[in-house]
């Protein structure tokens, strides 16, 4: 099943995929085709979204990753789309009217990394508190004894 | 003994005190029973001493008014419950003597007062000025409401058999044919008992999981102590009102009444214990259901088959 | 009863229902109360539903979470392959072997270490025992909403002698970091097995029969729960449910199934789906996982393997990198591990069930009545560590 | 249909009240532990016992600690160099630091059956209270110093045979 997607996708789109482990596709997508791939995917009974895990590999000069992770639960299989940012260039379209439950995610993923998913129409912050927005906790480059809340005076 | 004495002592003032701490301590001890669990245990012998310790906690604790709410109001609402179930215990006769007040209409004082306590408990809610308070208050006005016409009703039952309202004598009247002819009405009539006074599987306005505690969320330390108390009291005269009127009083053989009283009182108590360990609460419409449509009716059929029992026996 | 209050003078925060639920109701327009429903509620947990009522009736609502956020995922990046566990294992507390589990899996995925045999299936048991354990508050949580305390004392009573079992096992009772990458970290010991099948009797010969003459078919609870928060098959794949919830509905998901781990390959057990996908099914998913997963233990413990219990897990692991999935106690927890050859994990990505469930509230709570708020969200089974990490 | 729901309710509801009435017969599942006190199992996670004298001063267990609770306090001797000395404050008492340990076949640091150890309320003020020491480090050290001393002594020994055997040589080739 995932060869018949690996060669459906090299036609339809031309990305390259590899096995990632048993079970699992791995497919290097591209940012400006993002929404159509996830269509595509969900078209082919991927329907059911798991995360959006993204890791950032700015100390080794490789910019952002976000890789989408979606389930066929009925046939048991997974994929992984990853689409590679550069670091001055952090957009990725939102997929959010496509797959509902990754709009959190995609939040999340904002909030964390600073990511901005251009769509999705509730980037707010949702698991920091108000006086973090901005700092983003999850990147390499963030350095937690200089974020640290101004604590109140003591009297 | 003195008229004074009398609402002061016995059956007045501390008497009540310690009968609602020993009823307090067997809720505890009953469901700790349930739970599996022991229950209080430290404080005093078998833990007896833990709800006056609780009371004494309360009281310690800070007189915290709400920014928004009516001061005034807001501090004089406890006692204005406390004073109205105060005075509905004032009727009850425990024993042949024990008693504060006796009059010819002894019942229907009881039920208006009952009656009465409904916009109280709706003015707590609403002086509090909170949400849930709010929603608590409104959510006892609809729900007292509901459940005293099947309380007049099945209590009326018993007045039209026995032909009298005062409490002493119903029970000298009351025998073998009178409990088997008004056992549905005592059935209507514990169930709307449990409606009127909020226990659990009606504890709908002051439920906790979803209102927090309905209209006593806002009121804090002795405030709220009273307000529960007053709860409490309203429960206690009526189930002392359903003894009279179903079980006989304090009619017995050898012990003597008030204990006879207090027996089938504890018998009624721990129902309800037990209903609360075991029965989830129902939902707002449901009860409204519920009462308009399945107690009322009954209720009112029920009125119907006594009287024609009282023609036949008459 | 939104504009007489207004015209009463009453100062509530009222807002017009046309700017809450996003539709135009015309001439019907009203305002509407907005509830806070948590944090500090006796049924909420540490987050905060913000609740839009019209009388009784719920128009909309909308979590607010993050009020016990650790970033455990960043926490990690500061740790070693080995104690990184103790991070992992604090997603929740209820069911900690799961995540744990499912870590060692990832490193031992990406290390290239395989685990003895016997390892995986003390895995196994801690797993299912710790799924009891957790299922058991669940029970609790769903009745416990509708004032009734007595189902979570008698849960309690039977979770204790699970304890006790970890007690024996590792030295404490929650939070036991007893499942590291290499297998796991102590010698399951014949003391260990009785007091589990000491637990494992108690749960099957006293608790379930106790508790379902009461609490199962219990008419007060069915008319409270049968048909509340009703979500259909193919609604919840759409806005993502997991775990029990999902196999409420009718979708027969389940890891230790699909895409067996540890031991399960190798035992007998069914998953457990219903089809009605309300509040009531959700409770009945659990009350039989319960069940399952008691017979999944005497297998594992009769099926127990002789030989070494932990092998050696190198200090720096290869780059690579591996998602892994485990059917924990919430549902499938995810965890997407990347080793750039150090001595710790260089990203953890945890996908939590219960943050999944949490995002599906506001569309299962449309139009209930406020008193099934609690219901819902107790029987969507979630837990606010889980949800925030 | 609904005729015959509302007659099975009550009675329904009955049943399982007095099912639910059977648990007051049952036995209690708790019990009265005030003065019993309780016995924990024997390697329950507790307090850190480390033996000084057993350390070899490897600092395994402060790598190993996943809260970094664990200080290694220089001793002043070569072997052990430093002890570790563990803020109990911080510690999640996850026993990582005791599965690291290299010594054998005793640990040496090691979480006993001791759980009851915070006699004060825990406050900034007095925190230095919450640290668990390494037993016997004093003779440990001390110990430690002599076996130094009679190492230096032999070693001495051995140079001063080195010598004369060198000189000796020496003397023979000469």
């Amino acid at each position: 099943m995932l060869e018949d997607v690996k060669v459906k996708v090299k036609e339809t789109f031309g990305f390259e995929s590899e096995p990632y482990d048993t079970n699992v596709l791995l497919i290097h997508a591209e940012r400006n085709s993002v929404r159509k791939l996830l269509k595509f995917l969900k078209e082919q009974g991927f329907n059911y979204p798991h995360t959006i895990s993204v890791v950032d590999y700015t100390p080794k000069g490789e910019g952002f990753q976000v890789n989408y992770i979606l389930e066929n639960l009925f046939e048991k299989k997974f994929v992984m789309v990853r689409v590679n940012l550069t670091e001055g260039d952090l957009t990725v379209p939102s997929v959010h009217d496509i797959f509902p439950p990754l709009q959190p995610h995609e939040r999340e993923a904002w909030e964390m990394f600073g990511i901005e998913f251009i769509g999705n129409p509730r980037l707010e912050v949702m698991l920091l508190p108000d006086w973090a927005e901005g700092l983003y906790p999850l990147r390499k480059s963030y350095d937690f004894k200089k974020h640290r809340k101004p604590s109140k005076e003591k009297k | 003994m003195e008229a004074w004495l009398k609402a002061l002592l016995f059956p007045g003032f501390v008497f009540l005190l310690i009968v609602f701490l020993m009823i307090f301590y067997l809720e505890r001890k009953v469901l700790a029973d349930v739970h599996l669990r022991t229950g209080p245990f430290y404080v005093g012998k078998w833990g007896l001493l833990q709800t006056t310790a609780d009371v004494f906690k309360l009281l310690q604790k800070e007189f915290v008014i709400q920014r928004r709410a009516n001061k005034l109001l807001f501090s004089l609402i406890p006692f204005v419950a406390f004073i109205m179930v105060v005075m509905m215990v004032a009727f009850i006769p425990f024993s042949e003597r024990s008693w504060v007040v006796s009059t010819s209409f002894d019942l229907l004082m009881v039920l208006a007062l009952v009656t009465g306590m409904s916009p109280v408990f709706f003015y707590a809610g609403w002086v509090s000025r909170s949400k849930y308070s709010f929603i608590g208050g409104l959510r006892v006005v609809n729900q007292m409401i509901s459940g005293e016409i099947p309380l007049w009703l099945s209590a009326l039952a018993a007045a039209v058999f026995f032909g009298t309202l005062n409490f002493i004598e119903i029970v000298h009247k009351s025998s073998l044919v009178s409990f088997i002819v008004l056992l549905p009405a005592f059935l209507i009539f514990t169930t709307a008992a449990l409606i009127i006074s909020d226990r659990p599987p009606f504890d709908i306005p002051e439920a906790e999981q979803e209102v927090v505690y309905g209209f006593l969320t806002e009121f804090g330390g002795f405030n709220y102590m009273i307000l529960v108390l007053s709860k409490l009291i309203e429960l206690f005269a009526i189930f002392s009102v359903g003894v009279i009127l179903f079980l006989g009083g304090f009619k017995g053989p050898i012990l003597p009444g008030i204990v006879w009283f207090f027996i089938k009182l504890a018998l009624l108590y721990l129902f309800t214990f037990v209903v609360r360990a075991s029965t989830p609460r129902i939902r707002m419409d449901q009860l409204l259901r519920f009462c308009w449509k399945v107690l009322t009716p009954l209720a009112l059929l029920n009125l119907v088959f006594v009287i024609l029992v009282k023609m036949f026996i008459s | 009863m939104g504009n007489s209050i207004a015209a009463s003078g009453y100062t509530f925060v009222l807002e017009e229902r046309k700017e809450v639920s996003g539709e135009d109701l015309g001439l019907l327009q009203e305002k509407l109360l907005q509830l806070n429903w948590g944090v500090q509620h006796p049924a909420s947990g540490p987050m905060r539903l913000k609740v839009w009522v019209d009388g009784d009736e719920v128009v909309k609502v909308d979590p607010d979470i993050g009020y016990v956020l650790r970033l455990l995922e960043k926490l990690v990046e500061y740790r070693t392959w080995i104690n990184a566990i103790v991070n992992v294992e604090r997603a929740c507390f209820m069911d900690d072997f799961g995540t744990m589990a499912g870590y060692s899996i990832a490193a031992e995925k990406i290390a290239g270490v395989e685990v003895p045999k016997k390892a995986d299936y003390v895995r196994t048991i801690l797993c299912e025992a710790g799924r009891i354990v957790s299922h058991l508050l669940g029970l609790g949580g769903i009745v416990g909403v509708l004032g009734v305390h007595t189902p979570t004392q008698w849960a309690l009573i039977a979770r204790e002698k699970f304890l006790d079992a970890f007690e024996v096992y590792s030295g404490q009772r929650i939070a036991t970091s007893s499942i590291v990458p290499g297998g796991v970290r102590f010698e399951p010991t014949g003391k260990f097995i009785e007091k589990m099948v000491t637990a494992v009797d108690f749960l099957e010969k006293e608790f379930i029969p106790r508790y379902g003459e009461v609490f199962i078919d219990n008419p007060t609870l069915k008319i409270r729960t049968v048909g509340i928060g009703k979500v259909s098959k193919e609604k919840a794949v759409e806005i993502g449910l997991a775990g029990p919830a999902l196999r409420a509905s009718g979708v027969p998901s389940d890891v230790r199934k699909d895409y067996p781990y540890a031991a399960y390959g190798e035992l007998d057990f069914k998953v457990v789906t219903r089809e009605e996908g309300d509040a009531y099914a959700r409770y009945l998913v659990l009350w039989e996982e319960i069940q399952e997963s008691a017979k999944i233990i005497r297998q594992a413990i009769e099926g127990l393997p002789e030989g070494d219990y932990r092998t050696k897990f190198p200090v720096k692991v290869p780059p690579g990198e591996a998602y892994v999935n485990v059917e924990w106690a919430r549902g499938c927890f995810g965890f997407h591990l990347i080793s750039d050859g150090g001595t710790g994990p260089y990203r953890l990505k945890m996908r939590a069930p219960s943050f999944a469930n949490v995002w599906a509230l506001p569309e299962i709570m449309k139009n209930v009545k406020l008193a099934d708020v609690p219901v819902i969200f107790a029987s969507l089974y979630m837990c606010h560590g889980d949800i925030d990490r | 249909m609904e005729i015959k729901d509302t007659l099975s309710f009550p009675l329904e509801t009955t049943k399982k009240v007095i099912r639910v009435a059977k648990a007051l017969l049952a036995p209690k599942a708790t019990e009265i532990w005030w003065d019993k006190g309780v016995k924990r199992e024997l390697h329950y996670r507790g307090k850190h016992v480390i033996k000084a004298e057993l350390c070899i001063g490897c600092g395994m267990c402060a790598r190993a600690c996943p809260v970094k609770c664990i200080d290694m306090v220089p001793t002043g001797v070569k072997k052990p160099r430093a002890v570790p000395k563990v803020r109990a404050n911080e510690c999640i008492f996850c026993g990582l630091c005791e599965d690291a340990c290299p010594t054998k076949p005793q640990k040496a640091i090691q979480l006993t059956d001791e759980y009851r150890m915070i006699v004060e309320p825990g406050t900034w003020d007095n925190l230095n209270q919450f640290i668990f020491e390494p037993e016997n480090l004093d003779e440990a050290i001390e110990k430690a110093k002599k076996m130094e001393e009679l190492i230096e002594k032999k070693k001495q020994e051995a140079l001063k045979k080195k010598m004369e055997a060198q000189k000796k040589s020496k003397g023979e080739e000469k």
